[in-house]
């Protein structure tokens, strides 16, 4: 029956040409996960390599490495992203850009980001809101507008429908037909993304088969019917977590962080070679490798990708 | 034997901890060693009918405690999970408690997590922000949990109110039909509450490694100081124990 | 061999599999044995990229047709599961087509599904109403596919629009922003279309065990009767054996 | 860790109490699961021995059997359910009821309910909705009002929040505490009405253990959180469906609905004993029995429901 029936897994090959496509300048990007788990690393890796620049992001609630990492490459005009953070300390890239005013950081939360993917993904223009009391948030925040209840007279807030032209995704499992499955627990705003956004790409560490998609159909987290590309990419969330198969590359995320922090000082201080960190990891880590095999050595091989796996499998 | 000595972060989570009712529904946020603890040690000590709800998992069993608490390395072993549509509903209808941290945290409670000095769009310092502001204002009670007590944190008004206290006291808060406030405030170096009349922070208690004076000298506002200012009680060995034993077996909270 | 002559249903089934394109996405309803045996006969044929979604699972694998096809007999087997939650998006965001069927159906295919005569508090009969009445208005087009073909079903107007067809006309279709609209209506004695200026209903084929006279007596109001009204094709031997070996192993249609 | 947690495991005997409390005449009740599958029978039945009347009924967006038999039995006065259909014939006691003009059906469709109850899932009073062009039933939609979009201008619905005194609900597996588990693929709105509901009771198939909860979290369809009481009830949602463990019973809703169908046209027609099968039916089948397994004696004892089991398993 599905001899025919046309295929969304690309080649990693293709990525840089599919994201140039669906994704121009200036347009509204997407990521996945959360923090340090599940983000979409290589694929941000392709954005930046394919040279797009003036994005406006979008997130879940909460983001950190990668975002910083497209700061920093200078790939980005706009955020909406409520948290950015690397959790033990500030992203480096981000406030540099914001307090330099190359980037305008626009102060939005939870509830206006997952409101507005909400309404998109529901299919309206905008998702109420009331739990906005008192912070200085919705007053300063572009999505937000006041709206009356028509049944009960209160005066609440609306939250504007986000539609990204693009959302990148990384999952655990998928077929070739893009139906995605996240084995971690925690799946965050992955699939109100999917339902929100034009187009999704999304990066699996592995390929499974349409049979054994089919044979737990409740464990689908990402339907084919949202998915317009897949790509199996091995430890494609590598520096972030994707559980159970590998956990967060603290040590990888940290010297990143020392290398952007430098520059941010030295940007700040106008001083000397404090820069060279990270453009040398912008250079060797992030545009040089031509393949996710190439990366993978790049971050420590072998021996790193196994204690990641270790300890993944230990919790 | 059990070093009783304990840390600030450990002596922060007892603290927490005894604050936490049974019965209750409450989660611990982003970042969040410390509450993480204090809901885990109230759940062996006091509370075994906490949930821990509101944040995308529901009653995680950490085998360990992490820097984060907001991923599988934590809770991925957990009895339900939720994504952040779960969340939204969640930000509405509130928890009995939730926990806060500051880049600015002023005296009537306010947190400031976006920028200091400058304006909003070009800032002196831009801060990480915060994802969910909406549990200040629909939890029955928040606490504040601090990393560090300086002036440079403690300032009399915040910049930005990114997640409100009790914004300029009584009438402003009622008015702006907040709920709860933040009940505690809990630091490296002191127990802070608020005046029930004014909504001020006030001095509660002090860690037995400082001083009333140290407090107010870090404090860069006029605290509250009562005629009595009791040290803050530490936990018995049995309690530390448990907290070292069954909560926090990494040791975060001794580094 | 083959028993050729196939069913009233069978040959529903058949004329509008044809009518499913490659690449579409789209669901049969509740109810929808003969519609999800279209979609599936189409996927067999020229058209294995169809997408079934919208409903509350993609691409189902049944084992055979049911009365409902909206329950686990039916469905368990699929690519993935959804629930209501994500209906409300997808009935919003439309589909490339759906099916409907009426207890009355009028000559600009609105479809009445709640009551007929007395009131809307005290009808004289009470239908069981419609659970999504959406994808008539958001998809690109929809099949109305009936069990019966009499006057009491095809009547002049119907008493209460519970799905839109074309509502008055071009104008009122258009005022009131809807999109697609009816293709065709599919009966156990004929195919219909719509004219495409006045948008009313017109013989397309008869089929073969019935006649032009036989339709235009069973229709309530005037049909557009083109100069020649041709006979419905039936399905071939092989596409027979596909309907009746893949699709309607239980032999659904043939009762 | 958990010998002092609270459970909300009650027994059968419990049953009437919880649900007179929780839900008393003239409130707004909720029946999970769609047509024939997941549908809380067995709850349904008690909440009919209990003399609720006068209820207030929503539902998933179809329903049928165990609606039709609450109006057979006296306790409805009011329905917000989109289609009651028994799918191969009419609702004969919800048809007859209303054409007598003793129950109120409003027309309300799916984006009525389901927006409703996201609304009141969300914390927020009303959904917008823009899907409604064309139809009568907006128009005459009483959970309904018209609202102007604050960015973009447009003019669409918005949809009442419906939040249930009482939501029933029944799944196949369930802890002590209230986490609840669909092993079927189907699980239509429960989640949300669990979600909206003031309060929640959960007949589960059989009870496992949290260990077992805890195993795989991404398979809780209803954390514990939303739950206030559940109950173990084999063959709880008899005679509809509860996959994979026992199919529907095509046939006794058959009995059912001959017996209702009499009874209506004995009611319109003013005529002789026709209503008696369907008063046996409410003695017999749903007040009598004392228990579940009294039920299940009932309705054909073992030989029956074997071979419900069968036909699910051989799907």
């Amino acid at each position: 029956m599905s001899s025919g029936r046309k295929e969304k897994l690309v080649a990693p090959g293709m990525l840089r040409d599919l994201i140039t496509a669906w994704l121009g300048d200036g347009d509204l990007l997407a990521l996945g996960g959360l923090f340090k788990q599940g983000r979409p690393c290589a694929l941000v890796r392709e954005v930046i390599r394919g040279g797009r620049r003036d994005l406006k992001l979008v997130s879940s609630p909460g983001s950190g490495f990668d975002v910083d990492v497209m700061i920093a490459a200078g790939c980005v005009a706009e955020t909406f992203l409520p948290a950015v953070t690397l959790e033990t300390r500030m992203c480096p890239a981000f406030r540099g850009a914001v307090e330099a005013g190359t980037v305008r950081a626009h102060c939005v939360d939870a509830l206006s980001v997952v409101g507005g993917l909400m309404a998109a993904a529901h299919g309206v223009p905008f998702q109420p809101v009331v739990a906005w009391k008192g912070s200085d948030v919705p007053r300063n925040n572009p999505l937000a507008a006041e709206i009356t209840c028509p049944f009960t007279g209160e005066a609440l807030f609306a939250t504007r429908a986000i539609r990204p032209k693009l959302a990148l995704l990384h999952a655990q499992e998928g077929d070739r037909y893009g139906n995605i499955r996240h084995l971690s627990t925690m799946t965050y705003a992955d699939q109100m993304m999917a339902r929100a956004s034009e187009r999704v790409i999304v990066s699996v560490d592995r390929l499974v088969s349409t049979e054994d998609i089919v044979a737990r159909p409740r464990e689908t987290t990402i339907p084919c019917t949202y998915v317009d590309a897949v790509v199996e990419i091995p430890h494609g969330a590598h520096p972030t977590g994707s559980f159970p198969l590998y956990s967060i590359d603290e040590a990888h995320i940290e010297g990143y962080a020392d290398v952007a922090e430098a520059a941010r000082r030295a940007g700040r201080d106008g001083g000397g070679d404090a820069g060279d960190g990270l453009a040398d990891y912008l250079t060797r880590v992030v545009r040089a490798p031509a393949t996710q095999a190439d990366y993978l050595e790049a971050i420590g091989g072998k021996a790193r990708l196994t204690a990641l796996e270790q300890e993944a499998a230990s919790l | 034997m059990t070093d009783t000595r304990c840390t600030p972060a450990e002596l922060q989570a007892f603290v927490l901890s005894r604050e936490l009712k049974d019965g209750e529904m409450g989660a611990a946020g982003a970042s969040a060693a410390i509450p993480m603890a204090a809901i885990m040690l109230a759940r062996h000590m006091h509370a075994p009918d906490i949930q821990i709800a509101g944040e995308m998992f529901v009653n995680p069993r950490p085998r360990q405690l992490w820097d984060s608490m907001l991923d599988d390395r934590a809770l991925g072993a957990c009895e339900a999970a939720e994504t952040f549509l779960e969340l939204f509903g969640h930000s509405h209808r509130g928890l009995d408690f939730f926990f806060h941290n500051g880049m600015q945290i002023d005296r009537f409670g306010n947190i400031n997590l976006h920028f200091i000095g400058g304006s909003i769009d070009r800032p002196r310092m831009r801060g990480p922000g915060a994802a969910n502001i909406s549990y200040a204002g629909t939890s029955r009670r928040f606490y504040i949990c601090t990393h560090a007590h300086s002036p440079r944190t403690f300032v009399p008004r915040v910049d930005f109110i990114t997640s409100p206290g009790y914004l300029d006291g009584p009438e402003s808060f009622h008015a702006a039909g907040l709920k709860g406030g933040p009940a505690l405030c809990v630091t490296p170096l002191a127990v802070m509450d608020f005046d029930p009349d004014s909504l001020t922070m006030r001095l509660k208690s002090v860690h037995p490694w400082s001083s009333v004076e140290e407090v107010v000298a870090k404090t860069g506002f006029e605290l509250g100081l009562p005629d009595r200012v009791p040290v803050t009680d530490l936990p018995d060995a049995g309690t530390l124990d448990l907290l070292r034993g069954k909560v926090d077996t990494a040791g975060l909270l001794r580094r």
